[in-house]
């Protein structure tokens, strides 16, 4: 597969996108009182959110986890709204109710966070029974964790969706641990990718910190999935930066373990790699970054000014 | 009004009816299709409409209403079916943290039109895990609605209603109900969600019946009537939201309330129905509001145990004459 | 493996025992008022019920279904207590509370019948989890139908017992029916018992009529169970020669299909099989039918004579 | 008594002290070993007890239960974390349908004694998936306890009930409490489950606190007293069963009643103490009994919403002044 230069040029912006955006929350959910609420960052997780992301439109559908800023941003929400959401304001995405656990954009097709793991996957296979009902050629790609494919809902999802051939993309990253519990103690097998056999459906494991690989793996299953066979599981093995949620010391990390891991950090290893294809050269980078960063100011410039919602806000929009 | 007409195929007619006017609506759940569920209320429906429309799942009740969910939001009008309710348990969490959060923690950018059926059956001897009636839990969800019909016109109208709502609505229906017979009217029509029925007028009780009881309040007030008592019965017809205005209406008249329901006394509907009525209305009470429910055991499979454990007109009219006398 | 001849004899007189058991329960039920609820037979799944609980003791434990008489008399329950708990009488095994559907004899290892598709599996690892907690070499089996695959009890159950070693066996009885829908409706794939590689243990399919290779198969996987391995999932292919519940006109059956099955009645295929053999003669199998007969005349008796529970009863025994 | 202890510390030591005690008892669920829960409530335990006594599982809510069940009724004591009671909506067909209904259904074969720990988390910001408090649904299941501890000394008390309870227990703490300090008696002692706690004696009008509404209700009482106003305050501890007579005796004392729960009002535990208290209690009664708890609607992320969501001492206290003057 020809990955054009638009393409990757876009599949590094993404990410930067993603992780400047997450960087700057850190910041300042780390500093104190403006930022309510639980937090839980995807930094070094960007490659799966954008490499599967750039393969769909405003149209395809997708869902996401209680870590799922990066996958909003890849595809494609708008930044202020977003940021307004972490800090409680009225101009949030959800009006400042939900927060980043449980945020929502539908215009761009981000049908929801979720704060229950696995229940991403219930829902995913809905909007996928839309789309087939309706005859669009739309698919929803729903992500989720190591973690979640210990529930009920995974299998329960997954086989409705093989029974129903309906086109959903199921996105595990594989960043090891589960809250502070390691892979190893939850899944008693090396690949859950694996598991899809047994649903009659296509599964790969891959490097989930090689965004050109993901691009490739997903646009296959998308493929599949528009051409109507089925559900297809991509497995990409990545790892994330921070602790589970902002605050956790991390202490079940062997010594050496995030070091390791931040050699292989899909931005830093895509950047090395576009320079050495002379895509891209230091300077457009820099501007990138830039950009990127201007957007996040601008974001949080807007969040900050966005009011608290009004009380009554707590009870409107109860019933449609 | 046309022929008489069951329970069960009012509810099937109305489906049908709504399915025929509106492309967006379609039938989901464990053998809805040619089977037409264990009861065969949903049959004929996947002849009509094809298996597109009725769709047979897997056994997977979660995941058939995190299903719904997803189709909602993205414009469809899923009506489920989840057989015996004590099933619904499997579905609690889609029911309670999606559909029923969903459109108010989005701030309103979607909205969840569903229909979730679910078949109370007591009386059948069928036990403990298939014979509960869950609603009252439900009845504490915002944002999600829940009707409880008693006569096959109410069957077929709050069908409608509830496809017709743009929000998630939990259709409870007693299976001990499936065959009871009436005329309906002709054509088009709808039971609006969120209001009570006056059934009967009277002057010194009110009766508060409950989905299914209110075949055994028609009972009771029929006895009660011979005795002189006027009850006047009110069907709830919903139970979130509670109608209670129409409540207090008619306690202001009789100045006493019971409430009959199929489920436990403990934290039933009943309880919140009481709580509020002696709250908003303690000047106009000559007696404390009583309940006729079932108690707090669980249900059993032998017939005697069953039917000592279920409320009925017997225990309706005692309980009146206690509290008049 | 070398069955004995006294194993042979045992096998066949088990599954004559519940034929017998439930051909009259079938009498009593339809002829009208003795018996209330609902009413599920497995006449033709006998050899999966009879096959797996000969390699069991009381000490093992087993979970069954709605369709669960088969397996319970397989384990050694009395039928007495049994049919008096049909009748709905106070000296049924569950005080007549229960009935058919969700009974349990725990003294023979029979932990109970479920109402609820799929939910024996999460209880048979907890059973399994003591049977190791408490360093015993036992084992726990639990019964479900090709319909209860689609469930996430068991995904969630099977992975459980991978991840923590439990001694479990899954026996997965397909009839071909969840209720009134066919497999291939409701399972993407051929064979089930494929899934439990994607838990890293052990799965075969198997004729499920072939009441020794049934046998034979459980030994394995009680011996996998028995030295600390971990779940081992059997699937048999077998046949419910009666409609879901009684009363259910089967008008989903393909014409013939049921006359198919019949000719690989286990119960037939076995007899036949032992006559060749010369493990027995018509003699002794008219002997065995008798005796299974007596049996079941005499829990009849039993149930008949036992009262109805006093309304008391509803009340006691909620809480220990 | 020895030095001041943090609430979740006295749980801690509780479930310790019950497994050096006794062998079948084991804790489980997600993260409960090294990390101790992600609050590291059970920190230290898998030090002590090792890995076969403290049991890492995958994220499988109903699993976990089940097991638990599989395992009370073959003779252990499992102490299952579910960690935030939102996750509780994917358990609720093992709580329900089968833990609190075997022993009875198997007409008393086994027992099912194990624990069933599930956190509230109103007052974090941690939004609609995280904050709920849904305990009502359990305290109408027969054959199920359900305790809310409200300090470090009947923490440490109702978790030492409750593992040696021989029934399912469900055990409610409250996130806002585990910081809480109290000294707590040395030694072995028990806070029996089924009683309320009278925790101030007075006589203008009784006050019974749900769970860590005890803290809002102490707040609420002081201010109340230098008014001079004298609240009688019943910490709850148990909803299910309910130890109505406590709750009725003083009733017949002070003639007024208030119940501050942070569940919602609607189908919330006060509805059936409200309901009972009317039937039992009518001619006691000098003022409707009313309630202190959320409005219906949902638990917001955002923290000005949040607070007005949630009952506090401020509430508390404008309504006993309302309620008395
Ligand atoms: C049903 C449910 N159980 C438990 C939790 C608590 N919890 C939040 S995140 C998490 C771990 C999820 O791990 P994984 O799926 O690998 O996602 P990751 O956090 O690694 O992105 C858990 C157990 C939850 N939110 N929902
Ligand atoms: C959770 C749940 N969903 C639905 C049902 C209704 N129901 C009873 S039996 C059955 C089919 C079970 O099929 P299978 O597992 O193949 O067992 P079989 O009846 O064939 O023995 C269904 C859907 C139920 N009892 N429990
Ligand atoms: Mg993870
Ligand atoms: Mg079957």
């Amino acid at each position: 597969m020809k990955i054009s230069k638009e393409t990757k040029i876009d599949l590094f912006t993404r990410m930067v996108k993603i992780r400047t955006f997450e960087d700057e929350t850190h910041k300042i959910f780390m500093a104190g009182k403006e930022m309510p609420g639980f937090l839980h960052l995807s930094q070094g997780e960007e490659a799966m959110a954008v490499g599967t992301c750039a393969n769909l439109t405003f149209d395809d559908a997708i869902y996401t986890t209680h870590r799922g800023h990066g996958c909003i941003i890849a595809k494609g929400a708008d930044l202020k709204p977003m940021m307004a959401e972490l800090f409680g304001r009225i101009d949030g995405c959800c009006k400042g109710r939900a927060g980043s656990m449980h945020f929502a954009d539908v215009k761009t097709g981000c049908m929801g966070s979720n704060g229950i793991v696995g229940e991403g996957m219930r829902l995913a296979i809905g909007t996928a029974f839309a789309q087939k009902y309706q005859k669009t050629k739309n698919v929803t790609a729903v992500f989720f964790g190591d973690g979640a494919t210990g529930t009920g809902a995974f299998h329960e999802s997954f086989n409705m969706a093989a029974t129903l051939k309906l086109p959903v993309i199921f996105v595990c990253s594989i960043n090891f641990y589960a809250q502070m519990t390691h892979k190893s103690v939850h899944i008693p097998i090396e690949h859950v990718a694996d598991r899809a056999a047994g649903y009659g459906a296509p599964g790969v494991t891959i490097d989930g910190n090689d965004v050109e690989l993901v691009y490739e793996e997903v646009s296959k299953a998308v493929k599949h999935c528009r051409a109507g066979k089925g559900p297809y599981m991509i497995e990409g093995i990545t790892y994330r930066h921070h602790g589970h949620f902002i605050g956790d010391p991390c202490n079940y990390r062997p010594a050496g373990e995030l070091e390791e891991w931040l050699k292989k950090d899909p931005i830093v290893l895509y950047e090395q790699k576009l320079l050495k294809e002379g895509v891209l050269d230091e300077k457009r980078i820099q501007q990138i970054k830039e950009e990127c960063k201007n957007l996040v100011d601008e974001a949080v410039a807007f969040a900050r000014q966005s009011p608290q919602p009004d009380i009554e806000e707590l009870y409107k929009d109860i019933l449609a | 009004m046309g022929k008489p007409i069951m329970f069960q195929w009012a509810i099937n007619h109305a489906i049908a009816e709504e399915m025929r006017r509106d492309p967006t609506v379609f039938i989901i759940g464990e053998d809805v299709g040619k089977p037409g569920g264990p009861f065969g209320v949903t049959r004929g429906i996947i002849d009509e409409f094809g298996p597109e429309r009725a769709v047979d799942t897997p056994i997977s009740e979660g995941a058939i209403i995190g299903l719904c969910v997803g189709a909602a939001a993205a414009g469809l009008r899923p009506v489920a079916e989840i057989m015996f309710m004590n099933f619904i348990t499997l579905c609690v969490e889609e029911l309670y943290n999606q559909a029923s959060k969903m459109r108010w923690m989005f701030g309103a950018q979607v909205k969840v039109p569903m229909v979730v059926r679910a078949m109370t059956a007591g009386g059948y001897g069928a036990g403990p895990h298939h014979s509960s009636s869950l609603e009252s839990w439900f009845a504490s969800m915002p944002g999600l609605k829940v009707v409880m019909p008693s006569t096959p016109v109410n069957a077929k109208g709050l069908m409608k209603a509830a496809i017709r709502d743009d929000n998630p609505v939990l259709y409870v229906e007693p299976l001990s109900s499936y065959r009871i017979k009436a005329e309906i009217p002709e054509g088009d029509y709808i039971t609006p969600i969120g209001k009570c029925e006056i059934v009967r007028e009277g002057t010194d009780i009110t009766i508060v019946s409950v989905g299914r009881m209110l075949q055994e309040a028609l009972k009771a007030v029929d006895v009660l009537e011979k005795d002189g008592i006027k009850p006047e019965l009110i069907d709830l017809l919903t139970i979130n939201p509670l109608d209670m205005e129409t409540i207090y209406a008619s306690v202001k008249k009789t100045n006493r309330l019971v409430i009959i329901h199929e489920a436990k006394q403990t934290m039933g509907i009943g309880a919140e129905i009481a709580a509020s009525v002696q709250e908003k209305m303690f000047d106009w009470l000559d007696a404390p509001v009583e309940r006729v429910a079932a108690p707090f055991t669980h249900i059993a499979f032998q017939p005697k145990l069953e039917q000592h454990y279920l409320p009925d007109a017997t225990k309706l009219v005692a309980k009146v004459k206690q509290m008049l006398g």
